[in-house]
């Protein structure tokens, strides 16, 4: 069904048809409209399951650990400090191989203290062994969600939902809803192997010496890689549900001819879209939006690339002192490509502030360096956005 | 495209108007996009939101700089220099007014662009409270011609009870009656909508 | 499911519950717990060699005729020495420095008691029809203990007595409201039941004769007691109707009269015989009764020491005392006041032990404390001495006949002597200890079993106990008949506990040095490496130690109430050959 | 299989926790881990936090659990039981949840989500093994080690005589959110434990138990003193054993024989230096002493003649085992 709604509505609904059992999370803005509106659900009756609003992101991802491992389907929110305050609990999950589902509605990380948006957060627990999906709208970000449970499912690996916070938790839009019957028909009920049982008791989290951890990470790595198969997979089958594809792993547009990329991460990549659409630079550009960044797509990626001779990270976070933290994994993944592409990293848009249109002629021109660009942040002397100076005729 | 901003203060609505502007956009048969400067700010704080409406999916995220119209849900807010900033040269502005006859317009817009209602009053008049942002719509809407006033009112229904929905639809029709309907028309041609 | 069940998704390290069972931390134990049973201060000090502290546990199982048989090992009449024995298990009872002391004596003629009830008999081997026998001569506690324990073995045993009927004094000198007789009648018939021959109206030296005897049995016990009064004089003067006291005790007891209507009787001893026949000068119409002793009254702290109290139970004593009988302690007799042949007064004088220069105690009569009662008949019972008629050459000790622990008589062969006449007796229960060391002794010299055991271990300490689980508790106490009715008729004067007062008697034992199967071992292991048994476990305890996980911490040995575990160095590893 | 492995099957008596787990001579931890077990067990789910007993029981590759049982993290363990009982309850599954923690897991790190899941009022018995330090990682000092105690981070030092603070009065708070069962006990009188763990077990809603449980490692004591160390806490008054219904005193274990505070601190190193007589020592001996005295005085804690609930009752063993 094709409908407007406000992005975080959209998401708490497909959440609800997933028909999960527990819900965990603590307030923090840019994610509270989506457990604002999961436990309106729950409280008129519209879903049938217990909502626990804990003391913390600390509680609310242990409450959701625990229902996993009691075998049922868990699902969290929340976003930056909150994902930085759970990050214990993240290692810990992927690390017990708990199936649940987050939704990160990505913020900025204080300090200076601020509620806007950029990827900071989702990029400091990039190594806790999550499976990460970024959606680059909020019809993405809907799909996914359905996705999400279904690969937590079979993977026994934990999926977080990247969702920006604000441009899109916040946007209203027509999206498309699925239905409950077609939720229904991809998405089978939860089952767990591991459930805590007392007809057959388990133990859960045992204390692992040297003999036997790098085994146990080993494993946890490898299904990891393996998770790509079930993302792209997920991705297929719901498209041959609802039509909607969602990339699989990432999502490339332009011209076998072009030689120039830009691969991004999230929302940005629609502004793009509509700057390359409305403002046709000079020469043909490719544009790459990476959906998953965990497992990292090293073969898609070199795929995507084939032919570019520079192309252009632009990324919303940054590693002090490391440059772009996605252009530095870029630059790994196409070490030893033949004719890999000059990687330039750019970084935009941190703690909210507006990317516009404009975007594009400047990463055009960081793209013309004699050298590769390591990283530079293009929006520094940007135009500031909302109040900004009168500018009346 | 056509592209809005709409401006009030923490407590107007201004979130409302917006998503009821796509909203209607949307039952109207156009793609909607609506979302607010997202701020840290409090009731009463000057405030901003912005709309496009287009045939087509928009696929931008970025803010609206150079507005086709301003709606202002508070004269006060003139005196903050954003308020009219970046205005497209053939720009109009919707501005709520107690006394409407009373208000200028500012050197540099044609009184053809610039028209200011009480809508504030109509809103006592007819939802009861002094919420003006759906009569301001609704002047907007016939002015415009952007959709038909029974679009704003299925938007108003999807949001509102019914009994709500229906004092905002009489608000909204209260104000399209003030307005000289299709006054503005020629610029959304213009936008190719 | 210890083994890795192949069904089990071990995926994220998930672990098999229990699976730490397959790994033994016994290995890090440096001391082990063990059951160590001790011996029960009750037990230690029964004369008659008693385990009450294994009988109550048998009667708290349910096990009344266990607990009876166990006594019967040690004694042959409970139902008697559960009425006469001053119960020295009682003084000893740990349970009397926690409160009041476990009414053991209840307990065990409450058993014997049972038994005669019930007919329970023990379990004997077959005669040894063409084995050795030995002759007993005595059936008195001491000889009929020795049959007793000789026909356990199997051995014949044959008594000869100088009375008509079996028992010796505890037929002739106990009153019979202290032992009913036919308590002592149902015991001796369970006894002689067994084959063990009685031959009556045989007195040695009249009838038998030693020789006669060693020529036709392979040994022979001489159980004689002391049947002779030890001469009495005041500076060499005594009365014309002089009676001792055994003597008279003897003819009230078997015909139920003595010569003492309307007459002052002084009692002279402090033993139970002189208490005895004060108590039937009363029972026989004397007009006063005093007893006059040169030691002191139980419990009096001017008592320089066991020796320096009077040697008959304290409970008769009181009995004596409330009847009527004027005890003079610390008093002797220094002059008899004679008119005629007729006593009219004795002369008495305030006495004291006191410690000699060569240590042993010598009784000092204080001038100027002398004062006269009037009386007109005295009766000594300072004791009696073994009557050694047809035994002329054998050695003497003092009183008694010589023999060494075990009875043996010195430079004679498979002569033995048991009992009073060796001195070792002192009490019923004694005396029955004796025969019972003496027939171990037989058993032995007759190749029929070990050497007799050496010394007992000593018993268990109060402080070895752990007692912060036991509450206290009041012990119960027998009726006593009152005065009059004890003096109207021959009735028991101390009467049984209920079987509810047996059993909460017997819920009072502390179980000193051995299980009590309180659980407390297996509740507090931290390794859980302590088992419950249904049954009785091998070591006597009702668990198991699993020295797979013992780790030795030791908090089973401290937490047991009773002492009886004991933590011991690990022993080193034993090496497998090649 | 052999007499002992059959002896062992045939036990009358549930366990939770099986031998073979990897705890020091004398755990008290231990005992009560298996004695909340035994009187829990079998229908339940326990979630454990972080420390000696998570590490003693569960090193890879076995397991000490007859029970389904999760280890997540150091301060989480309430949180993550309070999931786990969400999902039974939403499922409709019967079992019971147990959450285990230490004083530092219950007190400190963990204080927050134990609060959290109290308030939110889930069906959790919340057992915290209390032995007053963090003995996990080497016997520092926790906010439930007692005034004075020696640990590494609160040494008896030339100024400082051990810990300078008090011991955290947690029952205070828990009770303080109105929760309809909380509760103390001692591995001395397994007894009134195990009575304690079946009650929190019946308790709709949450329910606490603060389980005294000495360690002779932190504590510095003989292995075989375990329970006389935790019976002396009782006894002088030290460690109140109490029962709170709705953050109201509703029973106490009274004490029949009263003991000074000194007989308990010579038993443990962790206050050896407080058995000297300077004037420091003295002080603080009567410091501890004046504080067991105040615990006496405010719950009430010594019998009125005897008491068939006292500290002497409640220990009382007989032939044939003890009354569980």
């Amino acid at each position: 069904m094709r409908a407007a709604f406000e992005g975080s509505q959209a998401i708490a609904r497909a959440v609800a048809m997933c028909r999960p059992e527990v819900i965990a999370a603590y307030p923090i803005t840019p994610q509270t409209h989506i457990v604002e509106a999961l436990a309106r659900l729950v409280y008129d009756g519209e879903l049938e399951a217990e909502i626990v609003s804990v003391e913390s992101e600390f509680s609310a991802a242990s409450v959701v650990l625990g229902a996993a491992a009691a075998g049922a389907r868990a699902y969290t929110a929340s976003a930056s400090q909150g994902i930085l305050l759970m990050a214990e609990v993240l290692y810990n999950i992927a690390g017990m191989r708990l199936p649940l589902v987050l939704t990160c509605a990505n913020r900025a990380v204080s300090a200076p203290i601020n509620i806007w948006n950029d990827h900071q957060d989702a990029m400091a627990v990039r190594d806790a062994g999550w499976i990460q999906l970024f959606c680059t709208d909020n019809q993405e970000a809907v799909d996914t969600t359905v996705q999400a449970f279904r690969i937590t499912q079979r993977t026994e690996i934990p999926v977080m939902v990247c969702v920006d916070g604000f441009i899109l938790t916040h946007l209203f839009e027509p999206i498309d809803l699925p239905s409950q019957e077609e939720v229904d028909r991809y998405l089978p009920p939860f089952t767990f192997a591991r459930r805590l049982d007392p007809a057959r008791p388990l133990t859960l989290g045992a204390l692992v010496g040297p003999g036997h951890y790098t085994e146990v990470r080993a494993e946890l790595a490898a299904d990891l890689e393996a998770a790509k198969a079930e993302i792209v997979a997920a991705d297929r089958d719901w498209a041959d549900i609802t039509g909607r594809f969602c990339g699989g792993l990432m999502r490339a547009q332009g011209p076998h001819s072009a030689r120039l990329g830009i691969l991004t991460l999230g929302s940005i990549y629609g502004t793009l879209q509509e700057a390359v659409a409305t403002r046709p630079p000079p020469e043909p550009v490719r544009l790459m939006a990476l959906r998953c960044l965990r497992p990292f797509p090293v073969e898609a990626l070199r795929e995507a690339c084939r032919g570019l001779c520079d192309l252009i990270v632009l990324e919303r976070a940054i590693a002090p002192g490391a440059g772009g933290i996605l252009a530095n994994e870029v630059r790994a993944a196409l070490y030893g490509m033949p004719d890999a592409p000059r990687v330039h990293g750019a970084v935009c848009g941190l703690g909210g502030r507006d990317v516009p249109l404009e975007i594009l002629p400047r990463l055009i021109e960081l793209a013309r360096a004699a050298e590769p660009v390591w990283s530079e942040i293009v929006d520094l002397q940007a135009t500031p956005p909302v109040p900004m100076e009168g500018r009346v005729r | 495209m056509l592209e809005i901003r709409i401006h009030g203060r923490g407590g107007q609505g201004n979130v409302v108007a917006a998503y009821l502007l796509a909203a209607a956009a949307f039952e109207g048969g156009l793609y909607g996009q609506a979302f607010p400067a997202f701020g840290a700010e409090r009731r009463g704080a000057p405030v901003a939101a912005f709309v496009r409406c287009a045939r087509r999916v928009i696929r931008q995220r970025c803010q609206v700089r150079t507005p086709d119209a301003l709606i202002v849900q508070d004269p006060t807010l003139l005196a903050a220099p954003e308020t009219l900033a970046g205005l497209a040269p053939d720009g109009v502005v919707l501005v709520n007014a107690g006394h409407a006859e009373a208000l200028e317009p500012p050197p540099g817009i044609a009184p053809s662009r610039w028209i200011a209602l009480p809508a504030t009053a109509i809103a006592e008049k007819t939802v009861r409270r002094p919420i003006p942002n759906t009569a301001l719509l609704g002047a907007f809407f016939a002015l415009t011609g952007l959709v038909p006033l029974e679009a704003l009112a299925r938007a108003l229904r999807a949001r509102f009870p019914e009994a709500t929905a229906a004092r905002n639809r009489a608000a909204a029709e209260e104000a399209s009656r003030r307005v000289k309907g299709g006054a503005w028309r020629r610029l959304v041609d213009a936008r190719g909508l | 499911m210890t083994a890795k069940d192949p069904a089990l998704p071990q995926r994220a390290a998930t672990l098999p519950p229990g699976s730490s069972r397959a790994y033994h931390t016994g290995s890090w134990r440096q001391q082990r717990p063990v059951h160590r049973r001790r011996p029960a201060p009750c037990h230690h000090t029964c004369p008659a060699g008693e385990d009450p502290q294994f009988y109550i546990q048998k009667l708290q199982e349910h096990e009344p005729e266990a607990a009876f048989r166990s006594i019967l090992e040690a004694n042959p009449f409970p139902a008697v020495t559960g009425r006469i024995c001053p119960h020295p298990c009682e003084t000893a009872c740990n349970r009397g420095r926690f409160d009041e002391p476990i009414a053991i004596h209840a307990i065990e003629r409450h058993l014997g008691d049972l038994a005669i009830a019930g007919r329970w008999t023990a379990e004997l081997p077959p005669l040894e029809e063409d084995g050795p026998t030995v002759a007993i001569v005595g059936a008195g506690p001491a000889g009929l203990s020795a049959a007793w324990q000789l026909r356990r073995r199997g051995l014949r045993a044959v008594l000869y007595d100088r009375h008509p009927l079996a028992g010796g004094l505890l037929r002739t000198a106990i009153p019979l409201y202290r032992l009913p007789r036919a308590v002592l009648e149902r015991e001796l018939e369970r006894l002689f039941a067994t084959g063990i021959e009685f031959r009556g109206r045989c007195r040695l030296g009249q009838e038998i004769f030693l020789d006669d005897l060693r020529r036709t049995h392979d040994a022979v016990i001489l159980a004689i007691g002391l049947s002779r009064p030890r001469p009495w004089s005041v500076r060499g003067a005594v009365p014309g109707d002089l009676h001792y006291g055994l003597a008279l005790l003897e003819e009230w007891i078997d015909v139920g009269a003595a010569p003492l209507q309307g007459r002052t009787v002084v009692v002279h001893g402090g033993g139970n015989t002189a208490v005895d026949v004060a108590r039937l000068a009363v029972r026989a119409g004397a007009r006063a009764v005093h007893l006059v002793t040169t030691r002191a009254l139980p419990g009096d702290p001017s008592a320089i020491g066991p020796e320096d109290v009077m040697q008959a139970f304290p409970r008769e004593i009181e009995q004596a005392r409330e009847e009527g009988v004027i005890v003079h302690p610390h008093t002797t007799i220094t002059r008899l006041i004679i008119r005629g042949a007729r006593l009219r007064a004795v002369e008495l004088a305030a006495v004291r032990a006191l410690a000699g220069p060569d240590g042993r105690t010598r009784r000092v009569a204080f001038e100027g404390t002398e004062q006269i009662l009037e009386a007109d008949m005295v009766v000594p019972a300072t004791g009696e001495i073994v009557d050694a008629e047809g035994l002329d050459r054998l050695p003497r000790a003092g009183d008694f006949l010589a023999s060494d622990r075990w009875g043996r008589i010195p430079g004679e062969k498979l002569l033995y002597v048991a009992g009073d006449a060796s001195g070792r007796g002192a009490s019923v229960s004694a005396a029955i200890g004796d025969g019972a060391r003496v027939a171990a002794a037989v058993l032995h010299d007759l190749h029929r079993g070990l050497a007799p055991s050496p010394s007992p271990e000593p018993p268990i300490a109060y402080e070895a106990l752990n007692l912060h689980y036991f509450d206290h508790e009041p012990r119960r106490e027998p009726a006593i008949l009152p005065v009059p009715e004890r003096l109207e008729s021959d009735r028991e004067i101390e009467q049984g506990l209920s079987a509810s007062e047996i059993a909460s008697e017997a819920g009072r034992c502390f179980s000193c040095g051995n299980c009590l199967a309180c659980d407390n071992c297996w509740t507090f292991c931290p390794d859980l490496a302590v088992l419950k048994t249904a049954e009785v476990a091998r070591d006597g305890s009702h668990y198991v130690f699993d020295y797979d996980f013992c780790k030795g911490c030791g908090v089973c040995a401290a937490e047991c109430p009773c002492g009886f575990i004991e933590m011991v160095p690990e022993p080193p590893p034993r090496f497998a050959a090649g | 299989m052999t007499g002992t492995q059959e002896l062992r099957r045939r036990q009358p008596r549930f366990l939770g926790l099986e031998p073979g787990h990897r705890a020091c001579q004398g755990c008290g931890q231990a005992l009560a881990a298996a004695l909340v077990t035994e009187a829990a067990g079998p229908d339940v789910i326990l979630v454990n936090a972080t420390g000696c007993l998570e590490v003693f029981t569960t090193p890879w590759p076995q397991s000490a659990w007859r029970l389904p049982w999760i280890h997540s993290l150091f301060e989480n363990a309430a949180a993550v039981a309070a999931g786990v009982e969400a999902a039974l309850k939403r499922q409709g599954r019967p079992s019971k949840v147990l959450a285990f923690a230490g004083d530092g897991g219950t007190f400190d790190i963990g204080f927050r989500s134990l609060s959290g899941m109290i308030e939110r009022h889930h069906e959790v018995l919340f057992v915290c093994f209390d032995n007053e330090a963090y003995m996990n990682t080497g016997v520092q000092r926790s906010s439930s080690t007692p005034h004075a105690a020696a640990t590494t981070t609160s040494p008896a030092g030339r100024k400082l005589p051990g810990k300078r603070h008090l011991k955290k009065d947690l029952l205070a708070i828990v009770t303080a959110h109105h929760l309809p069962y909380a509760a103390t006990a001692t591995v001395a009188y397994p007894g009134d434990l195990m009575a304690k763990v079946r009650r929190g077990m019946a308790t709709e809603g949450p329910a606490f138990l603060l389980v005294y449980s000495p360690c002779p490692l932190g504590w510095v004591h003989d292995p075989r003193d375990m329970i006389a160390v935790a019976r002396l806490a009782v006894e002088t008054g030290i460690f109140p054993v109490v029962e709170f219904e709705r953050g109201e005193l509703v029973s106490v274990l009274p004490i029949r024989e009263k003991k000074p505070v000194v007989e308990f601190l010579r038993l443990q190193g962790r206050f050896a230096h407080l058995l000297g007589d300077d004037p420091k020592a003295l002080e603080e001996r009567e410091h501890l002493q004046a504080l067991a005295d105040a615990n006496i005085a405010r719950f009430g804690l010594l019998a009125r003649g005897e008491d068939e609930r006292d500290t002497v009752s409640a220990a009382r063993v007989r032939r044939g085992g003890r009354i569980r």
